[in-house]
């Protein structure tokens, strides 16, 4: 299926749920879906004939200062064709629901972007920190990260 | 909701006899986790109840370093740092997303070096991968025959560029240096070198009765999980999955060329048992030197720089690329703002999705089956921790 | 050699004393020749070289290791049981020691002419199972836990097909003393147990398969009992870190180390009396004599460690399930069989 | 250096051929923890390997702190796996050495400056003996580096310190 199909048929689905069609990005078009929704529509996006998008290549979490992106790579092993998916919600009230039930992949991608990002995943089955310590204060790729003077007595800093 | 095989586990067998579980702390410093992984595991006696993986003890700030870059060509030396057994496999990776990104052409002759390189790199990542199987499965000898003849692929890359295991060989828009004079004989006397010693791996490892034992019908991973956990490369196609992004989803120069894709097929136990994911490697080396060959071959004359500008603006967009790197999909997702530098670069690294699954697959094992499910997994903690 | 010490020293408490430590004597040498050559072995094996830089192609690394782990800091842990962490290596070591009394070196030199030396064996080496469960236990390390139960485990399994393949030589030689069983198969190598013994050839025809396959079960087990590949899940590197002896520092790591070696040539040792003719020549009288069987006894006992030490460099390592299934269920009925048709055998 | 401290010290025939029998061993048998950390790692196994060859110098991997002599500190020290060096330096017997390997781990290497996660020289929290530049250093520095500790070890004196 082509971008166009799809994100047709996205909306002929979803309506208002589907926010944004990108389909003249100047490299990879893309959706901009809410984030309420996220689950149904990954749910449809595995489950229908015509889609089959067996696979969630990468989930990204994405600053945009002022908001938090999270970016979805999914890919059709079956019938070969590739869709990204996006959601924005507010830096100050990150909350994604987790599509862990609907791609067991997403498990890990979706703590690496709670660890590094901040996004909090609803439903997530264990939402720590994966690559941090655990103890650690802060999501150091957002762009207002400062850089912590010392860890546990360890100076950080060169 | 997909369905996934949980092996039951110990304490539920319905015995009377109810042992008490132990927590048990593999790594990080034990020599069978590849690195700074650290597992805790429950065991009940000498069975895994449950596997809890502690991942981050090499967590480098790869995607914080590559934001911080000046320009697109000097992340090239951090993606080298990922998955340090298969530099230039990154480095290809990287390059065809970047490439995508900032719309570059690459002559003919850059593609057919990018192919050989990193399938050279191939069958390097995979001599260590299966000598190093051969350590956590108690054979200590194939290890170091493969590191010897890998050290003549290293002595290959060596003469291209210089270093011998991060190269900053591949260049947006082309390569740092043309092959030097005489380098198609050597690397033709090489393929030639290695086919036997193939064979005589086989022999020693492979189709050794002990090491089937070891690993066939062990830590099965089903087709279905598979692809649910979005595992790729040997782990993938190990479990009886007909997919490589080479072929697949192609890019560069392998639809010239004419090779199979190796599917694990269960040859002495399950489809999908460590034993299958490990002769998908064997085969892949196998393959890997069709291709080279072929490549070298067909190696067209020509210049190895596209002609850039001298700072390369990209309008703001983003690109994701993805290649078949030898531990599966490795993606990069660049998103630019219209400044000559990155604003974020996302990597995904096929170890760390792989690595998730081990959890699943492990319960109900033994420890000694544990260390061979996750030797059999091929994982580098550079690219899970990034 | 008894007599020799006798005349010298007289009846005395000294001569014993002497006769006792001449064993160990041979152990620490053997044991630095051993622990040199196994690494040269498996240099050779794996295409490099090894100790180059002590001595002429390193002959003295293994002076030059013990030295240094006289050297090293004694640590025992906080949380461990001190006494038993303390005791224990020597628990191991004396346990591999007390079998080289009954070994029969050559035919002027036994430690002690038992006539239960193979008894004896067997039972000693139980010591070592105790020794290995202290270690395991006092280190307070799980991982040294999880080796001394697999340890004793396994010894404990490889020990019954190990005996019943040492019963099917007594039954043909009607004796446990060592001596007396090396005495039995005088007369060069086709009087020895592995080709049927002095037997009418009947007899000899009948059991030749039999013995083939005995001393291939006794050899399995040895290498079992000393935990060494493929039988070496007590201290599998990949699984278990260092196994039982994961926590122990310097000297006492070394007396562990020596104990495996030592053990190691205890049951070569054996398999070479059982099976191989013991200090006997394989030409029959030529190259006979006192210093001839203690030459040919070495000799044979070496090239069984060396074919271990091949293998262990060989071969990957199995697993837990799959060790106790190779002794039940293998080797265990296969030596019932075999006890069985010797038994035949030796009525007909 | 050299021959001017020869002359200040007290000759004594008996503690210095001592000492230089009991240095011979501790730098002819260097066992070396088998634990790799990053990149370096690989050149690690690399320098074991057949083609370089460690057991030459005696230094053999063993896998438990306890009864190694030296860490070779092979990659980047990242703030998580900091504590942990520091307990498996703890863990080792004296004397023990430590080689820092790579620029990660002489001063924190590529990642020094935006390394939010990276330790910036793992001398921060070990002392080191002999630092290893290179990133990664071939096997050959390595060995060199693995060299120079055998000098200082050799310049040791264990009699003294512990008269």
């Amino acid at each position: 299926m082509t971008f166009q199909e799809i994100s047709e048929s996205l909306q002929k689905k979803f309506g208002e749920a589907v926010l944004l069609v990108k389909a003249d990005a100047a490299v990879d078009p893309f959706i901009v879906v809410a984030p309420q929704s996220i689950c149904d529509i990954a749910l449809f996006l595995r489950d229908d004939k015509a889609m089959q998008i067996d696979s969630l290549s990468c989930l990204s979490g994405v600053d945009r200062k002022g908001t938090l992106e999270v970016v979805y790579h999914l890919a059709s092993m079956t019938l070969k064709h590739k869709l990204v998916l996006k959601v924005s919600v507010p830096t100050d009230r990150p909350e994604v629901p987790s599509i862990e039930s609907v791609w067991k992949t997403a498990n890990w991608h979706e703590r690496e972007a709670y660890d590094l990002f901040g996004v909090m995943f609803t439903g997530h089955p264990d939402l720590r920190r994966i690559l941090l310590p655990y103890d650690w204060e802060g999501y150091p790729l957002r762009k207002d990260y400062e850089v912590p003077e010392f860890y546990n007595g360890m100076r950080v800093p060169y | 909701m997909i369905e996934t095989h949980h092996s039951q586990p110990a304490t539920s067998r319905g015995t009377t006899l109810r042992t008490e579980e132990m927590i048990v702390n593999m790594g990080p410093q034990h020599p069978s986790t590849h690195g700074v992984l650290r597992l805790e595991l429950v065991v009940d006696g000498e069975i895994v109840v449950d596997v809890i993986p502690h991942l981050g003890y090499l967590h480098r700030c790869f995607e914080k370093h590559a934001e911080q870059m000046s320009n697109y060509q000097q992340v090239v030396p951090y993606v080298d740092r990922m998955d340090y057994v298969s530099s230039m496999g990154n480095e290809f990776s990287y390059v065809v997303a970047a490439e995508k990104l900032l719309k570059i052409q690459v002559p003919e002759r850059v593609e057919y070096i990018r192919v050989i390189m990193a399938e050279l790199q191939r069958i390097a990542s995979h001599q260590i991968a299966i000598g190093t199987y051969g350590i956590d499965i108690g054979a200590f000898t194939p290890f170091l025959l493969l590191f010897k003849d890998r050290e003549r692929i290293l002595d290959l890359f060596e003469e291209v560029c210089g270093a011998r295991l991060l190269y900053n060989y591949f260049w947006i828009g082309g390569l740092s240096h043309d092959l030097p004079p005489g380098w198609v004989e050597k690397a033709k006397a090489f393929c030639e070198y290695l086919k036997p010693n193939i064979v005589e791996l086989n022999g020693l490892l492979t189709y050794n009765k002990i090491f089937i034992s070891r690993t066939a019908n062990v830590g099965v991973l089903p087709k279905q999980v598979a692809i649910n956990y979005a595992c790729s490369g040997p782990m993938l196609r190990g479990s009886g999955v007909d997919w490589d992004l080479r072929r697949d989803d192609p890019y560069s120069v392998y639809h010239k060329i004419d090779w199979d894709v190796c599917v694990g097929r269960g040859e002495v136990g399950t489809v999908g048992d460590c034993w299958d994911r490990n002769i998908v490697r064997v085969h892949e080396m196998e393959q890997s030197l069709r291709i080279i060959e072929q490549a070298l071959a067909q190696l067209p004359e020509g210049d190895v720089k596209a002609a850039l500008p001298k700072r390369i603006m990209p309008v703001a967009s983003e690109a994701y690329g993805r290649t078949e790197a030898p531990r599966g999909e490795l993606g990069f997702y660049i998103i630019s703002d219209g400044t000559g530098s990155p604003y974020r670069i996302k990597a995904r690294g096929p170890s760390f999705v792989n690595l998730s699954v081990v959890t699943e697959i492990s319960r109900g094992a033994m420890i000694a089956d544990l260390v061979a499910i996750l030797g059999s997994t091929d994982i580098v903690l550079g690219e899970v921790d990034r | 050699m008894d007599q020799f010490l006798q005349s010298i020293f007289g009846d005395s408490i000294l001569t014993q004393l002497l006769l006792g430590v001449l064993p160990l004597v041979f152990v620490l040498v053997y044991a630095l020749v051993t622990l040199y050559s196994e690494m040269k072995i498996a240099a050779h094996i794996q295409d490099r070289l090894a100790y180059m830089r002590t001595g002429w192609h390193g002959v003295l690394q293994p002076f030059a290791d013990m030295l240094k782990l006289l050297q090293k800091e004694d640590i025992i842990p906080t949380a461990a049981d001190k006494l038993l962490f303390i005791l224990a290596p020597y628990v191991v070591f004396i346990g591999t020691y007390a079998a080289f009394a009954v070994l029969p070196f050559s035919s002027a030199y036994a430690g002690s002419s038992l006539d239960l030396g193979l008894f004896y064996i067997i039972a000693v080496s139980a010591v070592v199972v105790v020794g290995i469960l202290m270690a395991g236990w006092a280190s307070n390390n799980k991982w040294s836990l999880f080796g001394a139960i697999r340890s004793a485990s396994q010894i404990i399994s490889y020990e019954i097909p190990a005996a019943l393949a040492v019963l099917a030589v007594v039954m043909i030689t009607g004796t446990m003393n060592m001596n007396e069983i090396t005495k039995f198969q005088a007369g060069g190598i086709q009087n020895w147990l592995i080709f049927g013994g002095p037997l009418p050839l009947g007899h000899k025809l009948f059991l030749l398969p039999v013995m083939i396959v005995l001393a291939l079960i006794y050899y399995v087990c040895s290498m079992a009992e000393v935990n060494r590949t493929p039988f070496d899940i007590p201290e599998a590197e990949s699984e278990l870190v260092q196994g039982y002896n994961t926590e122990y520092t310097g000297m006492k790591f070394a007396i562990f180390y020596l104990a495996e070696y030592a053990n190691l040539f205890v049951v070569s040792a054996i398999a070479v009396v059982l099976f191989f003719g013991g200090w006997s020549s394989p030409f029959g009288s030529f190259m006979s004599g006192p210093i001839w069987d203690l030459f040919w006894f070495t000799f044979k006992g070496m090239l069984l460690v060396f074919v271990n030490v091949w293998l262990r460099w060989t071969l990957p390592r199995l697993r837990v399930d799959q060790l106790m299934y190779v002794s039940w269920k293998v080797l265990v009925p296969f030596a019932l069989v075999c006890v069985v048709l010797v038994g035949a055998i030796m009525v007909l | 250096m050299g021959l001017l401290d020869k002359q200040f010290e007290k000759s004594n025939v008996l503690v210095t051929s001592l000492d230089s029998l009991l240095n011979w061993a501790r730098l002819s048998s260097l066992y070396q923890m088998q634990f790799g950390l990053a990149c370096c790692a690989i050149e690690m196994m690399a320098a074991s390997a057949s083609n370089f060859d460690m057991m030459r110098f005696g230094v053999i991997p063993r896998a438990t702190p306890r009864q190694v002599d030296v860490m070779i500190v092979s990659g980047t020290v990242t703030l998580k796996m900091a504590s942990r060096i520091k307990r498996l330096y703890d863990q080792m017997p004296e004397p023990r050495y430590v080689l820092s390997m790579g620029s990660c781990s002489n001063c924190g290497g590529p990642y020094w400056e935006h390394g939010y996660h990276v330790l910036k020289g793992v001398d921060r929290v070990i002392p080191v003996d002999v630092y290893i530049p290179g990133c990664p250093p071939r096997p050959e520095a390595l060995i060199e580096g693995l060299m120079k500790l055998q000098e200082k070890v050799r310049n040791e004196s264990m009699a003294k310190k512990h008269a």
